[in-house]
């Protein structure tokens, strides 16, 4: 279904760690210009630090060259979140779930289950590609 | 992040605060944990009320700080979750790993 | 002179007033990673916001199609904002001293002047084009 | 933004919060002062102590809410600005046209 875009941004930064502050104030300034109450806002900028995360270290492998690409769309019911690294994409079927009393007391693999809890929607681009897509709101 | 360590009924409290994220250097929390254990202090009780924002970075720390002390025969246990920890520790089932305490006297005399 | 490129970001938007909010915590949040103390950031940020605003408002004549590129660099010593529009550009030797007796009383005018009272160095791409370009710290 | 209007000795004070901007809609605060005029009140103080941030837009509200009372024959003055306004007023020159106050008694005063 096609829906009417209210609002759309789009950011290009660079795989360092440090620009992930940068990442959840443009996420919290979108939240707030598009109406979300303070709780969505936090989640949903969680769940972009999390997706950001991920596309620097494992997408592009913390090679400071390589860019990311974030986009920001306000439709009328949802918002939909696209980041785009230069890997090769995640087989969703390989990830370990973190609940499971096995991977419990892992250190990592929790930033997917994390975005997939807070956001309604949460699409990858595989095997290749690398592009994971998450919204907020109605579903499509 | 800033860490303050303080020492009551022989348990040590890490008062931390700012932010535990990958960009802060969430690993703060486990290097300043590993120090207590090398020094021979393994009753330690984090104080994560003043702790303005976490990631699964974070968490990932928290956990790992935890499996150490507990492998060292140590205890290690949460002080002051913030709303937001404790939604984020009950969603990846962590609140049943950790034992949280919203009350530091109590949280103290627990390790007796 | 070739300067090091420590940080780079790029923020692409459409051309409405609402988006203002964003670019300015862009701005902020930017400038806190460069290590900028919040006065400097403060003056940035003003800067950026009323460069921003030209080229929503004149150079793409609020048209909310049209987008407004936006980038920010950190080199060693310099900040350095690109603001770009798709507008006719601006002749600079038209534009009115706002400090003239003569328009001190006008309600506008004042944008370009306070960009150059914060910037060091302000550039324009006359006649057409529609960018311009503001950086802080060492000269060129 | 958010303006809240009070009197005092005759003359009206108009406490301004939040941000002058062009898109936050700076353009209340000459709507404001032109009702005013319309209801006879031409003795006006803007209050600019919580105003959190403003921008050359609503700077130039400033000067227009300031010709309009004065061709009506009235007083528009400013109260406590804060340093940032207080610099932008200086960058642009309008520090010597617009009378300042940083004390509300000391101001209301002024006019009569
Ligand atoms: N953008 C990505 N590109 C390639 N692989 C990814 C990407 N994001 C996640 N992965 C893979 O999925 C795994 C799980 O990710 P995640 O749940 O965020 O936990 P963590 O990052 O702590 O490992 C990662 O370890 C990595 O192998
Ligand atoms: N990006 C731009 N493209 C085209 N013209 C511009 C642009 N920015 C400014 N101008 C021109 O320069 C004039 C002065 O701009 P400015 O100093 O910001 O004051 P104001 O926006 O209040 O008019 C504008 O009125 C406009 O004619």
């Amino acid at each position: 279904m096609n829906q009417e875009i209210i609002s759309e941004i789009h950011l290009t930064l660079y795989s360092d760690i440090k620009y992930l502050d940068i990442v959840q104030a443009v996420s919290d300034s979108f939240s707030n210009m598009a109406g979300f109450n303070d709780e969505d806002l936090y989640w949903v900028g969680l769940s972009v630090r999390e997706a950001v995360t991920n596309a620097i270290l494992h997408g592009n492998k913390n090679d400071s060259t390589v860019p990311v690409d974030l986009s920001f769309r306000q439709e009328e019911h949802r918002l939909v979140v696209t980041v785009t690294d230069h890997g090769e994409g995640i087989d969703e079927s390989m990830l370990p779930d973190p609940l499971d009393p096995e991977h419990l007391l892992k250190p990592g693999g929790r930033g997917i289950f994390l975005v997939k809890s807070f956001m309604d929607n949460v699409f990858f681009n595989t095997p290749s590609g690398g592009w994971n897509r998450i919204s907020d709101g109605e579903t499509y | 992040m800033k860490i303050e360590t303080r020492t009551i009924d022989g348990v040590t409290i890490l008062d931390v605060s700012g932010k535990i994220t990958l960009a802060e250097g969430s690993v703060d929390v486990k290097k300043s944990v590993r120090d207590l254990l090398d020094s021979g202090r393994n009753q330690i009780l984090l104080n994560l009320g003043d702790v303005k924002y976490i990631d699964s970075s974070g968490i990932g720390e928290l956990v790992s700080s935890f499996t150490t002390v507990t492998n060292k025969g140590g205890k290690l246990k949460l002080l002051n979750l913030t709303l937001k920890i404790r939604e984020l520790l009950a969603i990846t089932k962590l609140l049943t790993v950790f034992e949280c305490f919203d009350d530091e006297a109590e949280a103290v005399k627990s390790y007796s």
